[in-house]
């Protein structure tokens, strides 16, 4: 067998959780450290390799200061593979997009201590570097991640599937989320997840990204019917995808902004902000 | 003897999320001493105002991956409480049952795969799967029960799915349950053996006095809800958090403290079982006894020895929920009906692995969340680890660099800092202020 | 084959005297409706449901099958050396309870698509170790049933026992002799009398008025109608309505469309060949390399469908390729329906008086 | 006759292994030599087990596999008469299969399930003049039945090869070309769409060759083998020429994913490109809407 490929895993702006999967997945498939060399694995472990072949990106870039450690990366790395809908897609954190950052600042840190956290509009990695391969969802799925890697070390692309959730939905034979009355993306998103959420009852939140063929029309129509509002449908669109809604453009299916509206007043949370003197 | 000592531990490994050690003592002077975070900031407090009340759950649990069933737990009792919902003993059960399974995740993954590597020598969790094959084994076979649980209940443990506002989406059957009861028993021959290994750690024996604070139930040493608990005393409602989390300048910088009564607090394993150990079950307290863990204990690298104690506690107390449900039946249910009003607020609790959590909402008539707060247990401990830090750093002097290095990333490994948890820091001090 | 019958209480006897030597599957409740599944008691077996997400194939072409396992382990030399091994997987004698009369029309259809040309092994192989038990349809399912419309409402050969609920008794009727064999091994059946088989033919000749048609032509129209239809504007419309979800295809008794995917084990030298239910609704269906896709549209493809169902399978395999179950009406969010489609083609078809 | 004749299917039984049977399992086979073409294009000598015949007609394509990776449909280039322990196969590095396939060192053990589909009926077009017109890499499978041809030239009238490619880099055979060229009993010709400073030869698509022949329209067969897109102008040329759609032969590629019948990926309107072809006649193809 030729040498092992050299792996390492990097985080920016995420919760770990697809890194805490790829744990979970050595769980039963310990083997997979048979196939690859892990140089790097903040999560895991204290020694650091600079030399590795596969990058794994997990999170978003939300920094400027944060596009440097990614062009190093991708200088490095004969494959960069965003890992998880944070580097994917740009994922939930995109969800602060629609609005200034000095409003989210403001809100979340206060007038004082808005200055001190550095931040941009959330994205994917691919927004700041050439990405070769995704693997979506939040988390991944740890056998589609174990596949995906399978075939890069075949020496294959990874392709994603190209069709709706609602085919693996309905070959494990789920009651159809949508015709109960409960709010489902299974339609336009991307399946690989075997359907998990509908199979726990809940509706898909579009974690993997669209498809090719996505019709939102028809999706919102549907949403409608379960007596949805529409903001509540565009937040909905917009939980995970974000980013991706705000550069379609006007081709965006959402009936509200999702840009940040020049001049908008800050706010401050009329919660506890830390500038407050001891209330004691 | 050191009289220089500049330590610089950029990005500890192996701790959830990004923190940085600066020590730098001149002459014999601590001139400075503090974790940073260079975590980048999330914003979730501002990404949710906007959203429909049945998202943020969804939303929130995507601030930690592993404390993901905390934080959304935390979310869902805040919006329940600002919408009036009572919750069924089934869903207090199966949350219950969903918690401890984050809970044993989230330890055996911190004492077995991030703390232990230190005491046994060897630099991270894949050496020591082969120097000790079979300690790396055995955490994978518990983690993988905890993984199982998480599972069965929620459908997954990063991102909980089945736990909705008032209730669940999917339920266990019977032989679901049954099968994870009989591996709840088998694995309790891992649990001893974990407790004995970790007997055999030489703890280090590090104290500073300090007030402890978790969240305090009558009856049980459980997670969720109750009321806040100090080791100084008092006892405050979950809806007053904020005169506990009270965030306030601190004497040595310029950033914000959590501070109850004292300069700082410490949350998590430790402040629990100084606060609440008399619900242990019966072999928990016995692995703290084994431990020489005693209430109220004030030694910091003993928090991972008290997280053993609670594995030990939430696999019986697992056992224990599973007979109530399989005794009571587990019956689909939809979820409790919510009261939709202008401006009602509700805040939520509870004790995740790292400490006590709070989610704190307001929501609109439309059910659109108009204001959002959380607060977090690394948030909390931050004030405390710095103070610790000052305080160690003396005591090392004598001591290699590397060794220095090594004794503080432990210490800031013991708090078990979930920095990804980057809702707003209370804490955080800037190289150069 | 010969007539029988049994009370309607020794039902469980029978399912209880299977279960020792059968895989038993049958409908049972779920938290929505009914579904196929494995009975471990008798009680868990619902004779009178409507129907199923999926429909009984899924027995004799599962979700997911694998066809062979193949190995690459290097022998003495380190050489590494292919082999491959077929697999009946699984195939453990099964019984079915309670398939409707158009899922035994789906059947019938398997039977020929699998068996005509290359006879497929692994279809036979459980098709051959699994007894099919009819129930007589006295009652449409609901409103998106139209078997009456395609003719299957009553039960076509496939059956090995089929079942009438007579009241307190169960007629059944042996298709097979291996049928009649396990009714007689396993349940005390007495051979139906003169006036018992007198009150079945009353029980089938009152069920007809239950069941209301939908169609606006005949069943053997539809293939004219969809040739003639072949360039209509409806295509176009239900296209843009198309999730392309492919949910009509995956739960229609006569979709037998797959997929072959190759799987590695963690070693990556072993693994399995499997196939997978594909459809032809979604966008990779007919696409090959370099790009061209031969159904690139949505219209296409929904057409396509419809074209099988309507005309193609007929042509290939003799039979229409609709039961008229209903399963791709109650399956489809956007109200893509058989009957619906056909009665808005026949409308757009019909010629002006003097064209 | 109708329109489909179902004697023509060569209905192949699929090989035995290890005593079992399974359409889909496949004969383990091996990669005995492999060729450089083009930039694209290699050429696979296969050896099946205890080097048994492959017994296809030309026109059959056999399902390639390399377990692990996938199958895909590859049309036969070897001639039945040149068919003996080995046979060849002309692949384009087109994708995820196919660039793996690429990779291959003889020795490799790979599956080969097969002949599949429909050939070419030679006997029928024993006699005939042959107009035959590949486009690309139309000229491997056309290659079996310029060969069997080649091999039994008296039994044939005239054989005319239009043969056409995008580029000169593209042109695939070109030792064998010559040696055709060199021949007085074929008719040659060969067309890139555009040319470079080293081409001298005729430059313009495949159709633009049909203008410099001349054949007798009662007793030509024709055969294009090509893109789909191609079909389409050839078609007019010819039936230009004075042929009948019953005259004009051609091979269509699907996506397949069995080879037999089942997998519904190749249906061109009710027909399985994979059994019911992929040779058809054009007359055939004029019924399919889905066809060209
Ligand atoms: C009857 C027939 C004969 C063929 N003969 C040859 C030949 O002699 N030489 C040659 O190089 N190629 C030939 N092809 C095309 C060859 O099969 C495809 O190039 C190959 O399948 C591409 O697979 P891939 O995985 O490399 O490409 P990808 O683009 O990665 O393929 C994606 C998927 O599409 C399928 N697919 C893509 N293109 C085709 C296609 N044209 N036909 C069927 N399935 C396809 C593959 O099975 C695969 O699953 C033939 C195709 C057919 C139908
Ligand atoms: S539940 Fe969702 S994913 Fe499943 S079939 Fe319905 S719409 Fe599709
Ligand atoms: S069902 Fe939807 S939200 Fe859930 S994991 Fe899959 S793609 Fe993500
Ligand atoms: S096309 Fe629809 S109604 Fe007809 S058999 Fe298939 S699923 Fe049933």
């Amino acid at each position: 067998m030729p040498a092992k490929p050299k792996v390492a895993f990097f985080d920016f702006t995420s919760c770990e959780g697809c890194q805490l999967t790829i744990v979970d997945l050595l769980q039963t498939h310990l083997g997979l450290v048979n196939l690859v060399e892990i140089v790097q694995f903040r999560e895991a472990m204290t020694e650091k390799g600079e030399d590795y072949a596969i990058a794994f990106i997990e999170g978003s870039c939300t920094r400027k200061s944060d596009e440097d450690r990614l062009r190093k990366i991708r200088e490095q790395a004969a494959v960069v593979v965003a890992l998880g809908a944070c580097a994917h897609l740009g994922g939930v954190n995109a969800m602060k997009n629609r609005w200034a950052i000095e409003n989210v600042q403001t809100y979340v840190y206060g007038e004082d201590g808005k200055a001190m956290y550095e931040s941009y509009e959330a994205r994917p990695i691919s927004a700041v570097i050439q990405v070769d391969a995704a693997i979506p969802g939040c988390p991944i799925d740890r056998f589609e991640f174990l596949h995906l890697v399978q075939k890069m070390l075949q020496g294959r692309a990874p392709k994603l599937p190209d069709y709706p959730l609602c085919v693996e939905c309905k070959l494990k034979e789920n009651a159809c989320l949508n015709k109960l009355g409960k709010p489902c993306l299974g339609p336009i998103t991307r399946a690989g997840c075997n359907a998990i959420c509908p199979t726990y009852g809940d509706g898909c939140e579009g974690c993997r990204g669209w498809i090719p063929e996505a019709n939102f029309d028809e999706m919102r129509e549907i949403l409608r019917g379960h007596g949805l509002s529409d903001a509540d449908i565009d937040a909905r669109f917009t939980m995970f995808n974000h980013y991706q809604m705000q550069h379609m453009g006007d081709d965006a299916p959402v009936t509200t902004t999702v840009s940040p509206v020049k001049d908008e007043p800050l706010p401050t949370s009329t919660f506890a902000a830390p500038q407050e003197e001891p209330v004691r | 003897m050191t009289e220089n000592i500049r330590v610089n531990v950029h990005h500890v490994t192996r701790v959830e999320g990004h923190g940085n050690i600066v020590v730098d003592v001149r002459d014999g002077t601590i001139e400075k001493c503090e974790l940073q975070i260079v975590e980048t900031p999330r914003f979730f407090e501002a990404m949710l105002r906007g959203r429909p009340y049945n998202q943020a759950s969804h939303i929130t649990s995507r601030i930690c991956g592993i404390c993901a069933i905390g934080h959304a737990t935390a979310s869902l009792r805040a919006t329940e409480t600002a919408l009036g919902v009572e919750l069924s003993e089934q869903t207090r059960l199966l949350r219950k049952l969903a918690f401890h399974g984050e809970m044993l995740d989230s330890h055996i993954l911190h004492t077995y795969m991030l703390v232990a590597p230190d005491f046994l020598n060897v630099g991270s969790v894949l050496p020591l799967a082969v120097s000790h094959p079979e300690v790396v084994q055995r955490a994978l076979r518990m983690k993988k029960f905890s993984g199982d649980l998480c599972q069965v209940i929620v459908g997954r443990h990063t991102h909980p799915i089945a736990m909705t506002v008032g209730g669940f989406t999917h339920f266990p059957s019977r032989q679901e349950l049954e099968s994870l009861r009989e591996q709840a028993e088998a694995l309790l021959a891992d649990v001893d053996a974990t407790v004995e290994l970790f007997g055999t750690l030489p703890w280090p024996t590090f104290e500073r006095e300090t007030e402890f604070v978790a969240l305090v139930q009558d009856d049980e040493y459980g997670f969720i809800d109750g009321v806040i608990g100090s080791t100084d005393g008092p006892r405050v409602p979950i809806s007053d958090y904020r005169t506990v989390t009270n965030e306030r300048l601190s004497a040595h910088s310029t950033a914000k403290h959590a501070a109850f009564n004292r300069d700082s607090y410490m949350v998590g394993a430790l402040a629990r079982f100084n606060l609440k150990h008399e619900h242990l079950h019966p072999r928990a307290a016995a692995a703290a006894d084994h431990f020489g863990l005693e209430p109220v204990c004030h030694k910091p690298y003993m928090n991972s020895a008290a997280q053993v104690v609670e594995i030990v506690h939430c696999v019986d107390d697992v056992i224990m929920l599973i007979d109530t449900l399989l005794e009571r039946g587990v019956e689909p249910e939809a979820p409790a009906p919510v009261t939709l009003k202008p401006g009602a607020r509700g805040v939520g609790s509870c004790d995740v692995p790292r400490g006590i959590l709070f989610h704190e909402y307001q929501i609109d008539e439309n059910g659109l969340i108009e204001e959002a707060n959380c607060i977090i247990p690394t948030g909390q401990n931050l004030g405390n680890v710095d103070l610790d830090l000052r305080a160690l750093v003396p005591t090392l002097l004598t001591e290699t660099e590397d060794q220095i290095t090594l004794k503080l990333e432990m210490l800031v490994r013991a708090y078990d800092p979930c920095i990804s948890c980057s809702t707003h820091f209370l804490n955080v001090e800037f190289v150069g202020k | 084959m010969s007539l029988y019958m049994f009370p309607k209480e020794k039902l469980a006897a029978f399912v209880e005297a299977l279960l020792p030597n059968y895989r038993v599957v049958g409908p049972v409740q779920t938290e929505y409706g009914y579904a196929f599944d494995d009975i471990a008691s008798p009680e868990q077996l619902q004779l009178d449901y409507t129907t199923t997400v999926l429909p009984p194939k899924k027995y004799f072409l599962p979700q997911r099958e694998v066809l062979f396992n193949f190995s690459n382990e290097a022998d003495d030399q380190g050489q590494p050396h292919l082999d491959v091994r077929p697999v009946y997987a699984d195939v453990e004698p099964t019984v079915i309870f309670g398939v409707h009369t158009c899922d035994m029309n789906g059947i019938m259809l398997y039977d020929k698509v699998f068996a005509e040309g290359y006879k497929d092994e692994h279809y036979a192989a459980r098709r051959e170790q699994t007894y099919v038990i009819g129930i007589e349809c006295l009652r449409p399912c609901d409103s998106a049933a139209f078997c009456k419309d395609m003719g299957t409402l009553t039960a076509p050969p496939v059956y090995d026992l089929h079942m009438t609920d007579v009241g307190d008794y169960y007629m059944v009727d042996a298709g097979t002799g291996r049928g009649e064999q396990l009714l007689l091994d396993h349940v005390p059946a007495t051979m139906a009398r003169k006036e018992d088989i007198q009150q079945l033919g009353h029980v089938l000749s009152a069920k007809w008025p239950n069941f209301r048609m939908r169609l606006k032509m005949s069943k053997d129209q539809t293939p004219s109608l969809l040739t003639l239809g072949y360039r209509a504007k409806l295509w176009e419309e239900l296209g843009e309505k198309c999730l392309a979800c492919g949910s009509c295809t995956n739960v229609c008794p006569t979709c037998f469309c797959f997929d072959v995917q190759d799987e590695l084990d963690i070693t990556m030298e072993n693994g399995a060949r499997a196939r997978i239910w594909d459809s032809c609704q979604l966008r990779e269906f007919a696409l090959v390399a370099g790009g061209h896709n031969f159904r690139e549209t949505k219209a296409s493809r929904v057409r396509h469908r419809v074209m099988r169902k309507g005309k193609y399978i007929k042509q290939v395999h003799g039979l229409l390729g609709c039961t008229g179950c209903g399963r791709c009406e109650r399956a489809c969010l956007v109200d893509i329906t058989i009957p619906g489609t056909l009665n808005a083609l026949s409308d757009e078809m019909q010629l002006e008086p003097g064209d | 006759m109708s329109v489909l004749d179902h004697s023509l299917t060569t209905t192949t039984t699929p090989r035995a292994y290890n005593g079992h049977t399974s359409i889909y399992l496949p004969a383990i086979a091996t990669i005995e030599d492999v060729q450089d073409e083009t930039r694209l294009e290699k050429i696979f000598t296969v050896r099946l087990p205890d080097g048994q015949n492959l017994g296809h007609v030309p026109g059959q394509f056999v399902m390639f596999s390399i377990p692990g990776v996938g199958e895909a449909p590859i049309s036969i280039m070897s001639s039945p008469s040149r068919t003996g322990e080995t046979f060849k196969l002309c692949i384009r590095n087109a994708g995820d299969l196919t660039s793996i396939i690429h990779t291959l060192k003889p020795g490799a053990e790979i599956g080969i399930r097969g002949p599949f589909g429909r050939g070419f009926p030679v006997d029928v077009f024993k006699g005939k003049d042959m107009l035959i017109a590949p486009g690309g890499l139309g000229l491997a499978p056309a290659r079996s039945l310029i060969d069997e041809i080649i091999d039994n030239r008296d039994d044939f009238g005239r054989l005319i090869i239009l043969y056409g490619c995008r580029n000169p880099q593209e042109i695939l055979f070109r030792d064998t070309i010559q040696e055709w060229e060199k021949r007085d009993d074929i008719e040659l010709m060969v067309t890139v769409d555009r040319g470079d400073e080293n081409w001298t030869g005729h430059v313009g698509v495949i159709t633009t060759l049909f203008e410099h022949v001349d054949i007798n329209p009662y007793n030509t067969i024709a055969v294009t083998v090509g893109p789909p897109i191609m079909y389409r102008f050839v078609t007019v040329e010819l039936l230009g020429k004075g042929l009948t759609p019953e005259q004009i032969w051609m091979s269509f590629e699907r996506r397949m994913k069995c080879g037999v019948g089942k997998c519904g990926h190749c249906q061109v309107n009710h027909r399985y490109s994979c059994q019911d072809g992929p040779s058809w006649t054009y007359a055939e193809a004029l019924a399919f809407e889905e066809a060209l």
